[in-house]
C-alpha cells in the first residue's frame, strides 16, 4: 500500500488542460463560476432593496413615474446583442480566427459602451426630472441597483478591451481561448442581471 | 485581474531581470523577511493568518477585560459610557472578523492542501492576496481608534438608525464599514479560492467522500462565506452610502424602514455564526477519533449533518428580529425554522460521542480541549434552543442570557476546538510539541475561567440585565455575579497569558527535546505521512488514496476478526519530504501592493477623496502589475515543459495510476 | 422544584462538577431568593409573562436532561475509558465506524423532541398574540367615554414618553402616522400608569433610533421603530410599580434609559386621570416666593423645550421623527421618577428630592450622559443640557417643579425605591 | 478510473454550437424581448391589463430568456453539471432568501 504513490514532477502536459483537475474543469472556469453564484446573493440583496423601497418617498417623484420603457427596451437590446457578439468571439477564437475574434471583441465593447451611455443619459434625465440619488429612499436604491449593474459592465468593458489588447499583442490565441470564455462568463452575467431588471424594475407597472 | 490567474510558476535560484511596470523584481525565496511577505505558500500563510489572529484575539481579550472591569461593579466610572460603547462594539468585531474567522482561515490554509494531498491552492497569489486585504482591513478597522475619532459605537451589528451619520457622527463607523468591506473581499476571494482547491485539486483517489471531516467542514463553511459575504457587504455599502453620499437608505424620516437593515445583517449574520463553528466542529472531528483510538463514528452523518447546518443556517436569520416588529406569522416560520437546527447538531454532538464510547481515551490537551468543546458547546446551543421559542425570546433577548449562549458556542465551542487544533497540529507547523503539561494547566485555567466568566451571565440575564450597558445601579441584585463573572475573565486573561508562555517555552525547550516526527498523535489524515515540520512542497510525491483515512491504513491493517495490526511504523510509512526540484508557484510581491491601496481608498473615502485617487492607482497598478507578471517565472524554460500546476494532479497522473479520483458527476 | 431545574444552564464543566456544582448552588440560592431583582423575568406578574414563563420553564427542563445526559457520558467515558497514553500498548478498541441503526436514531429522537417543544411553542406564541384588550369606561372630565385601552410609547434617546387618547377613537386614521403624532389628552414620561387586571395595548415607536420596551415581569419586550407603529399588549394582576429597562442599544445612555408601569386598580386610575386631566396655571406673582421666581425662570429657561400645560403652552412642543423633544412636566411632581427613570423624585424619607434634582438642573450631564452642551454645528442635540444656571434659579425652580401635581401615594413610593 | 477517461472524452466531444444556433438563440431573445416590450402597450394588448396575466406572461418570459442565455451563451449545456450546480445552487438560494425577505415586507401586498 505504502508504494501506491505517484510520480509528481515529469509531467508535461498543457496547463490549460482542464483534465488536471478533479472535476475536469479548470481552476479558474470553476472560480468564475462560484464567483458568479455569489454575485447573485449581491444582486438580490440589491434588487430586494429597491422593491421594498420603489413607493417610499413621502411625497417626492419616484423612479416609476420617470420610466421611459421605449428607451430603456432599446439599451436592454443592445446589451442584449452584446452577449451574442461575446459568443461569436469566443467561437472564432475557439476556432482560432483571431481577426474575428478580436472584431467581435471590440463589437461587444462597443455595444457594452453603448448601453452605457444609455445609462448615462437615463441618468441625466431623470436627475433633470427632480430625482436625485438623495430625493428619497426609492431614489437611492434605484440609483445603487442600475449604478452597480453599470460598474460591472464597465467592469466588463475594461476587461474585453484588456483581451483584445492582448490578442494584438499576440498573447491571446486559441490556445488560451478559455480567458475569453471566462470573461465571457462574466459579460453573460451580467446581461443576464439585466434581463432580470430589465423586468422586475423596469416593466412590472407599479399597482 | 484575477480570473485570468494562472497559479504557477517556478522559483529557482537565478535573478532574473523581469520587472512588470519597471518596478519590483520579482522576489525570490532567500529566507529574509521578504519571503513572508512575497510569498504565496499556503503554509507561509496560513502561520501568518493564525499569528495575526492570535494577536487580535489580545486586542480583543483586552477589550474584554475592559468590559468585565467595568461591570465588576455597579456604577462604576473606570469607562465612560461613550467609551464603553465603542469598546464593546469593537470586542465583538474584532472578535469575530478579526480573530475567529483568520484563525479558522488559518487552519483551512495550511490543512486543506495537506489534508487532499495538493501542494498547494488552486490560486496561490490570491491566496496571499487575501491575507494581506484582510490584514490591511483588520489594520484599517483598529486605526479608528487613533483617526477616526474613536472605534465604532454602534454594536456588533450596527442596527440603523443609530449607525446614521446623524446619531453616531465620529468617523467609527465610517472604519467598521469600509473595514468590514474590505476584509470581506478578502473572504470571499479566500472562499472561492479554498472551494475550487477542495473540489479541483485532491489527490488521486480522494473523492469527496474520503475528504477528512475536517476539509469537509471547511468546504460547508467556503461555501458559506461565499454566499454570505456579498449580503453584507451590500448593507455596508448602504451604510456607506448613507453616511458619505446622503442616500436614503435607513432615514426613517424618508420613510425608509430600519429593518432593511436588520434583515440583510442577519441574513449574513445567521450563516456567519456557522462560519464560525463549523471549522472548530471539523477540527474536534480529527481530534477526538485520534485519541480514542478508534475512526470517527459515522462519517457519511457526520459530512451531511454539517451540509444541512450549512443549509438550514440559511433559513433562521430573523430569529435575532424576534422582537422588531417583523409580524407574528415570520417570527412563527423563523422560530420553527430555528429549533430543528438543533436536529443535525446533535447528530454531530452524539455522533462524538459515539466516537469516543467503547475508545481508550487518551486525555492530551488536545483531546481535552475537543471533549471541553463539545460539551461547552452542548451547553451553548441548548440555551440557543430556549432562545428559538419566539414567545420566551422576548424576555431573553438583548440580556446577558443571550450574551451568556454565544459565548458559550463561540468560546466555548469555537475557540476551545480551535486551541484544540493548536495542540494538535503544532508539531506539523513547527516541527516541535507544546508541552503538554503547561497545555493542561492552560486548559483547565480556561476551562475553570471560562465557565465563571459566563456561567453568571445565565443567571444575570433570567435576573433582567440588559446587555451593552455601560453600567447597573445596585439593587437589582447583578452584583453578585456580574464581580464572579470579571474574576472569571480575569483568570480566562491568565490563561491566555499562560498559553503564550507555553509558546514561548516549549519553542526554548524544543532543542533538548527529541523530535516528535512526522506522526505524534497516531492519526489518520494525510498531513500525518509528511515530515514536521512540513516541507515546503508538502508532499515529496502526491499519494494515491484508497480508502477514508488513508494513512491510517498505512501503519495499520484491520483482520477478518476485528483486530488491529501494525504494519509499519509511521516513521517508515511516511514520506521523507527529501524531493528536489519540485516546483513551487513563485512568489509575488503584487498581492501586498494591491492590499495597501485599499485601506488607502477607505481613508479617502473618509478623509479626502484625494486619497482615493492614490489609493486607486495603487491598486489599479498593482492588477496590471500582476496580470503584466508573467505566471511562470521564466527561468521555467531551463526546466523544458514544467509548466503543469502546482499541487492538484496532473491528469498525467490520473491517467497513469488510475486510481481516478471522481467527477462530481458520479457523486451526485 | 422547577426553580432547581430551570437554574440547570448553570455552568457545569466535564469533570470539576462538584466544585461548579457548589457554586451553581450558591447562585441557584442567589438568584431564587434574590427579593430585589426588580428585572427579574422569573417572577411573571400577568397572564402573557406567565405564559412565557410556563414555555421556558418546560423547554429548560428538556434541555436540562439533555445536557446532563451529554455531560454525564462525558463524564463517565473519562472515568472508564481514559489510559495514560498509548506507549507500547498496540491495543486497539473494536473499531466501530458507524451504526446506520442507531444513527437514524438520533436523528430522530432529538426530531420529536423538538417537535414536542415546537408544539409547546406553537401553543404559547398565538395564545399570545390571541388576546384581546376589550373597551374600559373611564372618565375624562366629567363625561364617561369607553377607552379602548392603549397607550402610544415613544422611545427617544433616552427616556420613554407615554401618550394616552381617551376621547379619540386611536383606530381611526387619524393616529396613522407615527412621525406626526396628534396631540394627546395625557403626556407623561418614565412611568406608564395602568389599571389593573387589564389588557392594556401599546403602540410603541420611536422619535430617533430604535429602543426596545419591557417590562419584564408584565411581558416581553418590543422593539420601538422609528416611522412604526409596533402592537404589544400589557397587563398587571397587581397594582405595584414594575421596573423596566430600554433594552435595545440607542447609543450613549442606552443603559440609563429605565422606565416602570405602575399599576392601580381601577379607582386609583381613575383618580390619576382626573388628576392629570388639570392643567396647570401660572402661581400668583411674588418676587419672594419662590415658586413664582422658578415659575419665571422656567419661562426663561425651560420653556422651548419643556412643556406645562396651561402655563406655558397647550399643544406638544414639536418633535418629529428625529426626536428633540422633551418630557412633558405638567405633572411632574406626580411622578416618581425622572431622568429616564434613574432618578428619584421622592427621597426615601418621602421628601421632595432636591439634592438629585438639582444636581439635574445644574449638571444634568452628571447625572446621564447626553449630547447636549458644545456640538459642533449641524449636530443634532440630544438630552437635557446644562443651561448654566446660578444656584438661586436651580432652587426657584426646584421649588417650582415641586407644585406641579400631586405627590403620589406612600405605597407607590415606597415601591419605587430600588434597594 | 473509468469516470475520469469518460469524462475527459466527453469534454473533446463536446463541440460548441455554431455560430448559426447562436444567431437563432439571439434572434428568439430579440423576439421575446419585443414581446416583453409589447406587455407596456396595455391599451393595445388589453389582456395585459389584467395583472395577473401580465405578470405570468413577464415572469415566463424572463425567466426563458435568462434560460437560453445561461443554457447557451454561457454553455451550461455542454458543461459539466457541477458548474451547473454551484450556480444554481446560488440562484436559488438568492431567490429563497430574498422572496422570504420580500413576504416579510409584505412586498407582495
Ligand atoms: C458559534 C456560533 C453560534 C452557534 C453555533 C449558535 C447556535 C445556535 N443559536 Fe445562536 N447566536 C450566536 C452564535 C451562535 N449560535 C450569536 C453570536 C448570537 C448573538 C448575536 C448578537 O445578538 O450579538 C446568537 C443568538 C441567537 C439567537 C437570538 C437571540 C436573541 O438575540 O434574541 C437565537 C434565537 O433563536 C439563537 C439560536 C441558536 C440555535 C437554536 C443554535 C443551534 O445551532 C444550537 C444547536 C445545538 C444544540 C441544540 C446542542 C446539541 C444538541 C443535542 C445534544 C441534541 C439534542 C438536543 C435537542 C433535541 C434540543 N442564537
Ligand atoms: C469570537 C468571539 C468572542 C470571544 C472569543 C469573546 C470573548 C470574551 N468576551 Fe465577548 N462578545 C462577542 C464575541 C466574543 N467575545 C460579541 C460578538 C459580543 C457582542 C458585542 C456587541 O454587543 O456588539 C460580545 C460581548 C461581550 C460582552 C457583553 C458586553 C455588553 O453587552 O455590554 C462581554 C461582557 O462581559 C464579553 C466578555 C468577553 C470575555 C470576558 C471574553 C474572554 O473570553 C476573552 C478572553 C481573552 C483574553 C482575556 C485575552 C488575554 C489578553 C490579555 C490578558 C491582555 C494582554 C494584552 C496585550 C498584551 C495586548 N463579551
Ligand atoms: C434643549 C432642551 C431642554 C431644555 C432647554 C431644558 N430641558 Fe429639561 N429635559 C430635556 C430633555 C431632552 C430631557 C430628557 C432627558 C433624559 O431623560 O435623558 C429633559 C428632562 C428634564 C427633566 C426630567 C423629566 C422626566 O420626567 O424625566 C426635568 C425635571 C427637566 N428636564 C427640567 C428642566 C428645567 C427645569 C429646565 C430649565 C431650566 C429644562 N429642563 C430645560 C431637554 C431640555
Ligand atoms: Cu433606548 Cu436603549
Ligand atoms: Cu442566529
Amino acid at each position: 500500500m505504502a508504494t501506491a504513490t505517484a510520480p509528481a514532477t515529469d509531467i508535461h502536459h498543457d496547463s490549460h488542460d482542464p483534465h488536471a483537475t478533479n472535476t475536469g474543469i479548470s481552476n479558474n472556469k470553476l472560480a468564475m463560476w462560484l464567483f458568479l453564484s455569489t454575485e447573485c446573493l449581491l444582486f438580490g440583496a440589491l434588487i430586494s432593496t429597491y422593491l421594498i423601497y420603489k413607493t417610499r418617498g413621502n411625497s417626492e417623484v419616484l423612479p416609476t413615474d420617470l420610466f421611459d420603457i421605449p428607451f430603456t427596451s432599446v439599451s436592454s437590446f443592445v446589451l442584449l446583442m452584446s452577449s451574442l457578439t461575446m459568443v461569436l468571439a469566443l467561437s472564432a477564437f475557439g476556432r482560432n480566427d483571431l481577426d474575428r475574434g478580436k472584431a467581435w471583441l471590440l463589437v461587444t465593447a462597443m455595444l457594452g459602451a453603448v448601453f452605457m451611455g444609455g445609462q448615462a443619459y437615463e441618468f441625466t434625465a431623470f436627475y433633470e426630472e427632480g430625482l436625485g440619488y438623495t430625493t428619497n429612499p426609492a431614489a437611492s436604491a434605484f440609483y445603487t441597483l442600475t449604478g452597480f449593474h453599470g460598474a460591472h459592465v464597465s467592469i466588463g468593458i475594461i476587461m474585453l478591451m484588456s483581451l483584445w489588447v492582448a490578442a494584438n499583442q499576440g498573447k491571446l490565441t486559441g490556445k488560451n481561448s478559455e480567458t475569453v470564455e471566462i470573461v465571457g462568463l462574466y459579460w453573460h452575467f451580467v446581461d443576464l442581471v439585466w434581463i432580470f431588471i430589465f423586468t422586475v424594475i423596469y416593466l412590472i407597472p407599479p399597482e | 485581474m484575477a480570473i485570468i490567474e494562472e497559479p504557477l510558476a517556478l522559483t529557482s535560484g537565478e535573478q532574473h531581470a523581469e520587472r512588470p511596470l519597471g518596478v519590483l523584481t520579482r522576489p525570490q525565496a532567500n529566507g529574509s523577511w521578504k519571503d513572508w511577505v512575497s510569498t504565496v505558500d499556503h503554509k507561509k500563510i496560513g502561520i501568518m493568518y493564525g499569528v495575526a489572529a492570535m494577536f487580535f484575539f489580545l486586542v480583543g481579550g483586552l477589550e474584554a477585560l475592559l468590559i468585565r472591569t467595568q461591570l465588576a461593579f455597579p456604577e462604576s466610572g473606570f469607562l465612560s459610557a461613550d467609551v464603553y460603547n465603542q469598546i464593546f462594539t469593537m470586542h465583538g468585531v474584532t472578535m469575530i472578523f478579526l480573530f475567529v474567522m483568520p484563525f479558522a482561515a488559518a487552519f483551512a490554509n495550511y490543512l486543506i492542501p495537506l489534508q487532499i494531498g495538493a501542494r498547494d491552492v488552486a490560486f496561490p497569489r490570491l491566496n496571499a492576496l487575501s491575507f494581506w486585504v484582510w490584514l490591511s482591513g483588520a489594520i484599517f478597522l483598529n486605526t479608528s481608534w487613533i483617526v477616526g475619532g474613536g472605534g465604532a459605537d454602534c454594536g456588533w451589528f450596527c442596527y440603523s438608525p443609530n449607525s446614521g451619520i446623524t446619531f453616531s457622527p465620529t468617523n467609527g463607523v465610517d472604519f467598521y464599514a469600509i473595514g468590514l468591506l474590505i476584509t470581506g473581499i478578502a473572504s470571499l476571494v479566500s472562499a472561492v479560492n479554498l472551494a475550487v482547491t477542495c473540489l479541483n485539486m485532491r489527490a488521486p483517489g480522494m473523492s469527496l467522500f474520503r475528504m477528512p471531516v475536517l476539509t469537509w467542514m471547511l468546504l460547508v463553511t467556503q461555501f458559506l462565506l461565499a454566499f454570505a459575504l456579498p449580503v453584507i457587504t451590500v448593507a455596508l455599502l448602504l451604510l456607506l452610502f448613507d453616511r458619505q453620499f446622503d442616500s436614503q437608505f435607513f432615514d426613517p424620516e424618508a420613510g425608509a424602514d430600519p429593518l432593511l437593515w436588520q434583515h440583510l445583517f442577519w441574513i449574513f449574520g445567521h450563516p456567519e455564526v456557522y462560519i464560525i463553528i463549523l471549522p472548530s466542529f471539523g477540527i474536534i472531528s480529527e481530534v477526538i477519533p485520534a485519541f480514542s483510538r478508534k475512526p470517527i463514528f459515522g462519517y457519511s452523518f457526520m459530512v451531511f449533518s454539517g451540509i444541512a447546518i450549512g443549509f438550514m443556517g440559511w433559513g433562521v436569520w430573523a430569529h435575532h428580529m424576534f422582537v422588531s416588529g417583523i409580524g407574528p406569522i415570520s417570527v412563527f416560520a423563523f422560530s420553527m425554522a430555528t429549533m430543528f437546527i438543533a436536529v443535525p447538531t446533535g447528530v454531530k454532538i452524539l455522533n462524538w460521542l459515539a466516537t469516543m464510547w467503547g475508545g481508550k481515551l487518551n486525555f492530551s490537551t488536545a483531546m481535552l480541549f475537543a471533549v471541553g468543546t463539545v460539551t461547552m458547546f452542548t451547553i451553548g446551543g441548548l440555551s440557543g434552543v430556549t432562545h428559538s421559542l419566539a414567545p420566551a425570546d422576548t424576555q431573553q433577548t438583548d440580556t446577558y442570557y443571550i450574551v451568556a449562549h454565544f459565548h458559550y458556542v463561540i468560546f466555548g465551542g469555537g475557540v476551545l476546538g480551535l486551541f484544540a487544533g493548536v495542540y494538535f497540529w503544532w508539531p506539523k507547523v513547527f516541527g516541535h510539541l507544546l508541552d503538554e503539561r503547561r497545555g493542561k494547566i492552560h486548559f483547565w485555567a480556561m476551562l475553570i475561567g471560562f465557565n465563571l466568566t459566563f456561567g453568571p451571565m445565565h443567571v444575570l440575564g433570567l435576573q433582567g440585565m440588559s446587555r451593552r450597558i455601560n453600567t447597573y445601579s445596585s439593587g437589582f441584585g447583578f452584583e453578585f455575579w456580574n464581580l464572579v463573572a470579571t474574576i472569571g475573565s480575569y483568570i480566562l486573561g491568565a490563561s491566555v497569558l499562560y498559553f503564550l508562555w507555553n509558546v514561548y517555552k516549549s519553542k526554548k525547550d524544543a532543542p533538548n527535546l527529541p523530535a516528535p516526527g512526522p506522526d505524534p498523535w497516531d492519526a489518520r489524515s494525510l498531513e500525518w505521512s509528511i515530515p514536521s515540520p512540513t516541507p515546503e512542497h508538502n508532499f515529496d510525491e502526491i499519494p494515491v488514496i484508497e480508502s477514508q483515512d488513508d494513512w491510517w491504513f498505512r501503519k495499520y491493517n484491520i483482520e477478518d476478526d476485528g483486530s488491529v495490526v501494525r504494519i509499519s511504523s509511521a516513521e517508515d510509512a511516511a514520506q521523507k519530504g527529501d524531493a528536489v526540484g519540485v516546483h513551487l508557484p513563485s512568489p509575488s510581491f503584487w498581492p501586498l501592493v494591491l492590499a495597501i491601496g485599499l485601506p488607502l481608498i477607505g481613508y479617502g473615502l473618509i478623509f479626502n477623496l484625494w486619497l482615493c485617487v492614490v489609493g486607486g492607482l495603487l491598486t489599479g497598478g498593482a492588477i496590471y502589475a500582476w496580470v503584466l507578471e508573467p505566471v511562470d517565472d521564466p527561468d521555467a524554460g531551463a526546466h523544458g515543459h514544467d509548466d503543469h500546476r502546482d499541487g492538484g494532479d496532473p491528469d498525467g497522473e490520473l491517467a497513469t495510476v488510475g486510481a481516478a479520483g471522481d467527477d462530481m458527476e458520479g457523486e451526485d | 422544584m422547577v426553580k432547581t431545574i430551570r437554574k440547570r444552564e448553570k455552568p457545569v464543566s466535564d469533570s470539576r462538577t462538584r466544585l461548579l456544582g457548589v457554586l451553581a448552588l450558591i447562585g441557584l440560592i442567589t438568584a431564587g431568593c434574590a427579593g430585589d431583582a426588580e428585572l427579574d423575568t422569573l417572577q411573571p406578574q400577568s397572564n402573557n409573562a406567565r405564559d412565557i414563563d410556563t414555555l421556558l420553564d418546560r423547554v429548560l427542563v428538556i434541555a436540562g436532561v439533555i445536557g446532563v445526559l451529554v455531560l454525564g457520558a462525558v463524564v463517565y467515558m473519562a472515568k472508564k475509558q481514559r489510559v495514560k497514553s498509548y506507549d507500547g500498548d498496540d491495543e486497539f478498541p473494536e473499531q466501530i465506524s458507524h451504526n446506520n441503526t442507531l444513527e437514524i436514531g438520533w436523528t430522530i429522537v432529538p426530531a420529536i423532541i423538538m417537535v414536542v417543544v415546537a408544539v409547546l411553542t406553537t401553543v404559547a406564541h398565538f395564545s399570545l398574540n390571541e388576546t384581546e384588550a376589550n373597551a374600559y369606561e373611564v372618565e375624562v372630565e366629567g363625561d364617561s367615554t369607553s377607552w379602548e385601552p392603549k397607550v402610544v410609547v415613544v422611545g427617544q434617546q433616552w427616556w420613554w414618553e407615554f401618550r394616552y387618547y381617551f376621547t379619540e377613537d386611536v383606530d381611526a386614521d387619524f393616529l396613522d402616522d407615527p412621525r406626526n403624532l396628534p396631540p394627546a389628552d395625557i403626556v407623561t414620561a418614565g412611568q406608564m400608569v395602568i389599571p389593573t387586571g387589564q389588557e392594556v395595548e401599546l403602540l410603541v415607536t420611536s422619535r430617533d433610533v430604535i429602543h426596545s420596551f419591557w417590562i419584564p415581569a408584565l411581558n416581553g419586550k418590543r422593539d420601538a421603530r422609528p416611522g412604526f407603529f409596533a402592537p404589544w399588549e400589557i397587563s398587571a394582576d397587581e397594582p405595584g410599580v414594575y421596573f423596566g429597562q430600554c433594552t435595545e442599544f440607542c447609543g450613549l445612555s442606552h443603559a440609563k434609559m429605565r422606565m416602570q408601569t405602575i399599576a392601580m386598580d381601577p379607582v386609583d386610575f381613575q383618580n390619576w386621570i382626573d388628576e392629570q386631566m388639570v392643567p396647570q396655571s401660572a402661581p400668583p406673582e411674588n418676587a419672594d416666593d419662590p415658586v413664582s421666581r422658578g415659575a419665571t425662570a422656567f419661562l426663561a429657561n425651560c420653556s422651548s423645550c419643556h412643556l406645562v400645560e396651561g402655563f406655558n403652552g397647550d399643544e406638544d412642543i414639536a418633535a418629529a421623527v428625529v426626536s428633540q423633544a422633551a418630557p412633558n412636566l405638567t405633572h411632574f411632581a406626580s411622578r416618581t421618577t425622572f431622568a429616564g427613570g434613574i432618578l428619584n423624585t421622592y427621597t426615601e424619607a418621602g421628601e421632595w428630592n432636591r439634592n438629585d434634582i438639582s444636581q439635574w438642573l445644574r449638571a444634568p450631564e452628571t447625572v446621564k450622559e447626553n449630547y447636549a452642551n458644545g456640538l459642533p454645528d449641524g449636530e443634532l442635540p440630544r438630552g437635557m443640557p446644562n443651561l448654566g444656571l446660578s444656584e438661586r434659579t436651580i432652587s426657584d425652580l426646584v421649588a417650582y417643579l415641586e407644585t406641579l401635581g400631586e405627590k403620589p401615594s406612600a405605597e407607590i413610593l415606597a415601591a419605587t425605591e430600588v434597594e | 478510473m473509468s469516470e475520469t477517461t469518460e469524462a475527459a472524452v466527453e469534454t473533446h466531444d463536446d463541440h460548441h454550437p455554431s455560430d448559426w444556433e447562436y444567431i437563432k438563440v439571439a434572434t428568439i431573445l430579440a423576439v421575446v424581448t419585443a414581446a416583453e416590450v409589447a406587455t407596456y402597450f396595455e391599451s393595445v394588448f388589453t389582456f395585459f391589463e389584467t395583472r395577473w396575466i401580465l405578470l405570468t406572461s413577464l415572469f415566463t418570459m424572463m425567466i426563458f430568456k435568462g434560460w437560453l442565455v445561461v443554457r447557451v451563451f454561457m454553455h451550461l449545456k455542454q458543461d459539466k453539471p457541477v458548474l451547473q450546480q454551484s450556480f444554481f445552487a446560488g440562484v436559488l438560494l438568492a431567490t429563497t432568501v430574498y422572496i422570504v425577505t420580500l413576504l416579510a415586507f409584505n412586498v407582495f401586498g
